[in-house]
């Protein structure tokens, strides 16, 4: 070959040696679910081993020429019971082993950073908590906790950081979660691996893994002036959701400050904690989560804000630790006439003007 | 290979009995309207055979396609719409009727000394939709085809693709309910039709993993017929049962089709099976290793094969609690599979093995399913899950199952009952080397899909990072040898049909009793009603008969 | 080969008694054929089942998460006509049964009388149906792209949400009602299905009934018929409760 | 496996000895009317507040009439072992259907509600 195409075989030698069998580990949990991968290969290789040893070595010594009458076994009861008590426990390792590692993937710890992923055809969206927004890429420090909260606003996607052993699905009209922690700088790819129509295989972009200072830099270079609760305090001003959700004595709406992370009792009885989304399906179906002592008199929002309107206003309701902020707001925003009862009809004919 | 069992009646005077079920009529319409259940599989099985190439053909697209990195040789939505259908034509119009349809239909009357399923018309029927549901599917593909995916995830194949999904549903409903008439015939046959003494532990393995099949097919395909019918109803008239924005869930979508398309892979694997234990059997001269163990395992897949389908949503937000016990089921049954490999493994010991083909396809198939079963575990572990699932590692793992074990099985079967179908014997070399072609390309096209996977190459893509390249380049290459190796078969098989030495009644020395009559048989199986008096996989009762027929001839 | 001493005897001698024209080649006896026939028959009621066993999952997992808008709903519904629905099946399925008594004691008119009356009870449910199926597409209930919220934003401007004593609902529980809608068509709509079907084939065995066909000793059609039919019922005897009893008394 | 063969030992001379039964109309008559009953039973219940107990009893009737309906129009009664376990099966994987999936359903929410 070499005599043929110097060039082609350079090609060919660099092309053979340089392609990867593994890929890198490169958040916390990688090792941990690579340990468990390994353990199960060694479990196949080794039973795989016995099944080929055993299938070869019976068809040497008994095939026809060296062994021309069969000898009838009928079976073995404590052999099948050994071939089906082995196996079994070795899977039930493996199924332990697995759902520990599945329920770490998917419950964020409580001190992790939150970055909202929204997926649309085709195309995935990130949106800091500074307001840094990114297409098809997601930047993040190491030594961080970093909790992914995705939502599709089509059809189903799946966030997957090979890299990082994590996956999670993107879905229209729920959050899902999933976190990691980064632990080696560099690029790494991200895929979705839902099939989501035409451009499928275009809907790939690239996490870039940075030092805790790399990060920051980053962060102050690619903002966008406002942060994300920033956004979402427009919003909520542009709403006029301060005007029943205002703290005061005779307020129509529950005070907002602090409520994320509270338990919540509500009017059909039971109690709730307000996670994001819980947050976001209050904002959406207000009706069906009313929380104790207040009307069902919010509209609904649905087809009114984008799924990153929502996402601004939640953050903003998360990160809302005191009733100041909401009456400052209140001041910049025409109060809707406050009288009693008048939101009731108002939110029927919002609905007819909808027909 | 002076050692084998073929026996085969003396070449010079042996003739193909005048009257049998291919001779007693004539001219097309006597095929298009028969009742006769090995007509009927016969039909099947040419038009299996041309769903499989067209299917493989589009498997050639994909292959091509992924030979480099960049979507090239077609455009995505051309590649979307090759795998789409591929996917479909395979799973509904091969894999499922594959075995079932051809030699489930052939053979299990003749097994159970029965003169035709109970409900012939019906099942006569049943390929009538099979052929409909597969016109269909060809006619969609025709006028623009689908891009969906075989899934039909909603809300994608509800709201957001344009292309033919209400006809390819249509033909998959259509081709389900064939499977239902098919599934329900052998239930029926099998408990109602069975030759005086043929009880429930006589009956051949290949029956009772066909009675775990159809129990499946039956129960578990109307809920995929009704998901379908949803979808098709939500596309048309815009109802909101799995709509979101209408307050629908899309995952109860999921839950509905999976709770068919799971109990489906193992209607796929479970007559596989069937054919292994019979084949296993006859060429170690033994019967199999356990027999009630692997009867049991066959029903245990079947019954333990509904609770286990959420694992393919393990990352689609259903509820952890939910995971935690799909896991659990999902590793209990694994472990049947496991038995019945062993227990294969063990009808070897103290036997007297011989290699003939459908020999050499059983190895290709222990192997290989073993693979496949064992890769599976990786996917049912929740943990593991989340880093294969919806990649390659997934795509590799259930072609081991299906085409490594299903095919492989498939083929196994085709050449053991081959000369009881048709009478005659194909070329026994060319036939081996076709199993071993096969088995080396099947190694070559899917192993690297392993490794891509776990890299993390995600499935249904048209194209991918360059650092993924030589590893389909790999697999492409194998997918070549594997093609030879299908395409072979085809070749000497129809040339065996001519020019095939004659094959007798019993050219395997196998014990069941299809073999005790004339190949090929007569229209109504057998001269008399047989009763069956001995065990199943009877070797010793088998040698008597052929004593006492060799005393009567001399006599 | 087929020779061999154990094959020798069979059911060879059965063969040449005198049997009726309706046994089929393959079957030993007509117990065999009619056992047969009827486990088949109830095997295909499994698939039945399972048909709709999805709708009826879909139905309680929506029934749970949209329950008030569920229950205004169902007030869309008009009992009566339920109720007399029900009645008419349940009628349907004794002279049903009845038609199988008649056929298997061999009344030839006792049985054609019972499968017409069958027959008319059927096209009755299928009229009340049509009834109320022309009130929702007049509604705008039907679900999809003319689907109308009025009779729930605005329970005064509709008669029958009127006399249920509905409350106005918010516009994101009663987005909710077309779920309900969209599965009380599908249920309804495949059990009409089943219905229409039933029908066609009861008319055709009216036609054979008259010529005497199943008056001679050969049942198992109307038998398996009867199966089939009142499955249809059993479906609609759970239909009836989900779809218009829910929470009759809410208000 | 014994038990397995004393039951097809005496299920397979059944063809001669077993026939057809027949239920005879009274059965009929009365089944009848108990449905009408239980119909109009139901819609009263309907209106009656009764709480979590209201969709109880709505489908306890409706498995109350279904059981009669297969038991005597179907005549399930007086069939075969194998017909009540075709019948048993039937029922069976339409509730693992009905939980299994419900069993998301439901524990999605915990550790939140």
């Amino acid at each position: 070959m070499n005599h043929i195409s110097p060039t082609l075989w350079q090609f060919l030698v660099k092309w053979m040696t340089s392609f990867p069998l593994f890929p890198p580990e490169a958040s916390k949990i990688a090792p941990e679910m690579d340990a468990l991968f390994f353990f199960m290969v060694l479990v196949s290789v080794i039973g795989l081993t016995i099944v080929v040893l055993l299938v070869t070595s019976f068809c040497l010594l008994y095939s026809k020429e060296r062994h021309p009458v069969a000898v009838q076994v009928e079976g073995s009861t404590l052999l099948e019971a050994t071939w089906t008590i082995i196996p079994l426990g070795l899977f039930l390792v493996m199924f332990v082993w697995g759902a520990l590692i599945y329920f770490r993937v998917y419950t964020p710890p409580a001190n992790s950073m939150n970055i909202y992923v929204v997926g649309k055809q085709w195309m995935w969206k990130a949106e800091h908590p500074g307001g840094q927004h990114e297409i098809n890429s997601l930047h993040v420090p190491t030594g961080r906790a970093i909790q992914l909260t995705l939502i599709s606003q089509d059809v189903f996607h799946s966030f997957s950081i090979p890299a990082f052993r994590v996956k999670r699905e993107a879905i229209p009209g729920r959050y899902t979660s999933v976190w990691f922690e980064p632990t080696v700088p560099g690029t790494y790819h991200l895929f979705c691996t839902q099939y989501c129509g035409t451009n499928h295989s275009q809907m790939i972009g690239e996490v870039v893994v940075m030092t805790p200072d790399g990060y920051k830099k980053w962060l102050d270079e690619s903002t966008s002036g406002a942060s994300l609760a920033q956004n979402g305090e427009r919003l909520f001003a542009s709403l006029s959701c301060a005007a029943c959700h205002n703290a005061r004595p005779d307020a129509r709406g529950p005070a907002l400050a602090n409520v994320y992370g509270a338990k919540l009792p509500l009017a059909s009885g039971g109690t709730v904690t307000a996670d994001e989304a819980y947050l976001r399906e209050s904002i959406l179906n207000p009706s069906q989560h009313v929380t104790q002592g207040y009307a069902p008199i919010m509209p609904t929002y649905q087809g009114q804000i984008s799924e990153e309107g929502v996402i601004a206003l939640v953050e903003y309701i998360k990160n809302l630790n005191s009733e100041y902020r909401i009456q400052q707001t209140l001041n910049t925003t025409e109060l809707l006439p406050g009288s009693e009862g008048a939101a009731g009809p108002k939110s029927a004919e919002q609905g007819k003007v909808k027909q | 290979m002076s050692a084998t069992i073929v026996s085969l009646p003396d070449q010079s005077t042996a003739r193909i009995p005048k009257v049998n079920f291919i001779t007693k009529e004539n001219g097309l319409l006597s095929w298009l309207l028969t009742g006769d259940h090995k007509r009927i599989a016969i039909l099947y099985l040419i038009s299996l055979s041309f769903f499989f190439f067209i299917g493989g053909a589009l498997a050639g697209l994909i292959r091509l396609e992924l030979l480099t990195p960049q979507a090239d040789l077609m455009a995505t939505d051309t590649y979307n719409k090759v795998f789409t259908m591929h996917g479909v034509i395979m799973i509904f119009f091969f894999l499922v009727p594959s075995v079932p349809a051809t030699l489930g239909n052939f053979l299990i009357p003749l097994m159970i000394g029965a003169k035709d399923l109970a409900l012939p018309k019906i099942n006569l029927l049943s390929w009538y939709l099979y052929i409909a549901g597969g016109l269909l599917a060809i006619y969609t593909m025709a006028t623009g085809g689908v891009d969906t995916g075989w899934t039909f995830t909603t809300p994608l194949s509800t709201h957001y693709v344009n292309t033919n999904v209400l006809t390819t549903g249509l033909a998959v409903f259509i081709a389900g309910f064939s499977s239902i008439f098919t599934g329900l015939n052998f239930l029926v046959t099998i408990h109602k039709m069975r030759c005086p003494g043929m009880t429930w532990f006589k009956l051949p393995l290949f029956v009772w993993a066909h009675y775990a099949a159809s129990i499946l097919m039956v129960l578990g395909t109307p809920v995929v017929a009704i998901a379908i019918v949803l979808v098709a109803l939500e596309r048309t008239i815009g109802i909101g049962v799995f709509d979101p924005t209408k307050g629908g869930d899309p995952i109860l979508f999921q839950h509905l089709f999976w709770f068919y398309s799971h109990p489906a892979v193992y209607i796929m694997i479970l007559p596989g099976m069937g054919v292994i234990s019979e084949t296993i059997s006859t060429f170690s001269r033994k019967r199999v290793f356990g027999y009630t163990a692997v009867a049991f395992s066959s029903v245990a897949i079947a019954v333990f094969g509904f609770f286990v389908w959420a694992h393919h949503m393990f990352i689609m937000g259903i509820s952890n609690y939910a995971v935690l016990v799909f896991s659990l089921l999902t590793m209990l049954v694994a472990v049947p599979s496991a038995i019945k490999i062993f227990n294969w493994t063990f009808t070897l010991y103290k036997g007297s093995i011989t290699f003939e083909t459908p020999m050499l396809y059983t190895f290709g198939f222990m192997g290989l399913f073993t693979i496949g079963g064992l890769t599976g575990v990786f996917l049912g572990t929740s943990g593991t899950d989340i880093h294969l699932t919806e990649t390659y590692f997934i795509v590799a793992h259930f072609h081991f199952v299906m085409v490594g074990g299903m095919l492989m099985a498939f083929l196994a079967g085709i050449h053991f009952w081959w000369p009881k179908m048709t009478g005659r014997m194909y070329p026994e070399k060319i036939s081996q080397l076709a199993a071993v072609i096969t088995f080396i390309g099947f190694n070559f096209t899917f192993f690297p899909q392993f490794i891509l996977g776990t890299l993390g190459m995600p499935r249904r893509y048209a194209s991918y990072p360059p650092e993924f390249q030589v590893l389909n380049v790999f697999s492409t290459a194998g997918a070549t040898i594997l093609g030879v190796g299908y395409l072979l078969p085809v070749l000497y098989l129809t040339w065996s049909l001519k020019y095939g030495a004659i094959a007798g009644n019993n050219p395997w020395q196998a014990t069941g009793l299809e073999w005790q009559t004339q190949s090929p048989p007569l229209t109504e199986n057998f001269t008399s009603t047989p009763i069956m008096d001995h065990e199943a996989y009877d070797y010793d009762w088998l040698d008597k008969q052929k004593e006492k027929e060799v005393t009567t001839s001399v006599g | 080969m087929s020779d061999s001493p154990v094959i020798a005897h069979g059911a060879s001698e059965v063969e040449h008694h005198e049997h009726p024209a309706y046994l089929r080649h393959h079957f030993e006896s007509v117990e065999q054929q009619a056992d047969t026939t009827n486990f088949a028959m109830w095997l295909f009621l499994l698939t039945e089942v399972m048909f709709f066993g999805g709708l009826f999952t879909a139905y309680l997992i929506y029934r749970n998460w949209y329950y008030p808008a569920f229950v205004a709903a169902s007030h869309q519904l008009n009992i009566f006509w339920g109720t007399a629905n029900t009645a008419v099946l349940i009628s349907s399925s004794f002279t049903m049964a009845m038609g199988v008594w008649c056929a298997e004691t061999r009344r030839k008119g006792g049985l054609v009388l019972c499968l017409v009356l069958t027959f008319l009870l059927g096209l009755v449910f299928l009229g009340i149906k049509s009834i109320e199926y022309s009130e929702k597409i007049e509604k705008h209930h039907v679900p999809g792209f003319h689907y109308s919220l009025k009779s729930f934003l605005d329970p005064d401007s509709d008669e029958a949400a009127k006399a249920a004593g509905d409350k106005p609902l918010p516009l994101d529980v009663a987005r909710h009602t077309e779920v309900y809608f969209s599965l009380y068509f599908a249920m309804t709509g495949m059990h009409a299905l089943h219905m229409i079907i039933g029908i066609a084939i009861l008319g055709f065995m009216i036609f054979r009934a008259r010529a005497g066909a199943y008056t001679a000793g050969h049942v198992t059609f109307v038998e398996n018929f009867g199966l089939y039919w009142h499955f249809v019922d059993i479906i609609w005897i759970f239909l009836f409760p989900l779809l218009y009893l829910i929470s009759r008394h809410a208000n | 496996m014994s038990e397995q063969k004393q039951q097809l030992a005496h299920h397979e001379p059944k063809h001669g000895e077993h026939q057809h039964h027949v239920t005879p109309p009274g059965v009929y008559v009365a089944i009848f009317i108990t449905l009408l009953v239980f119909t109009a039973l139901t819609v009263g219940a309907s209106y009656v507040e009764m709480g979590v107990w209201n969709p109880v009893i709505a489908l306890a009737i409706g498995v109350i009439k279904a059981t009669l309906v297969v038991l005597f129009f179907m005549g399930v009664k007086y069939s075969s072992k194998l017909t009540m376990l075709t019948v048993g099966a039937g029922i069976f994987t339409f509730l693992t259907l009905i939980s299994m999936t419900l069993a998301d359903y439901i524990s999605r929410a915990w550790g939140l509600w």
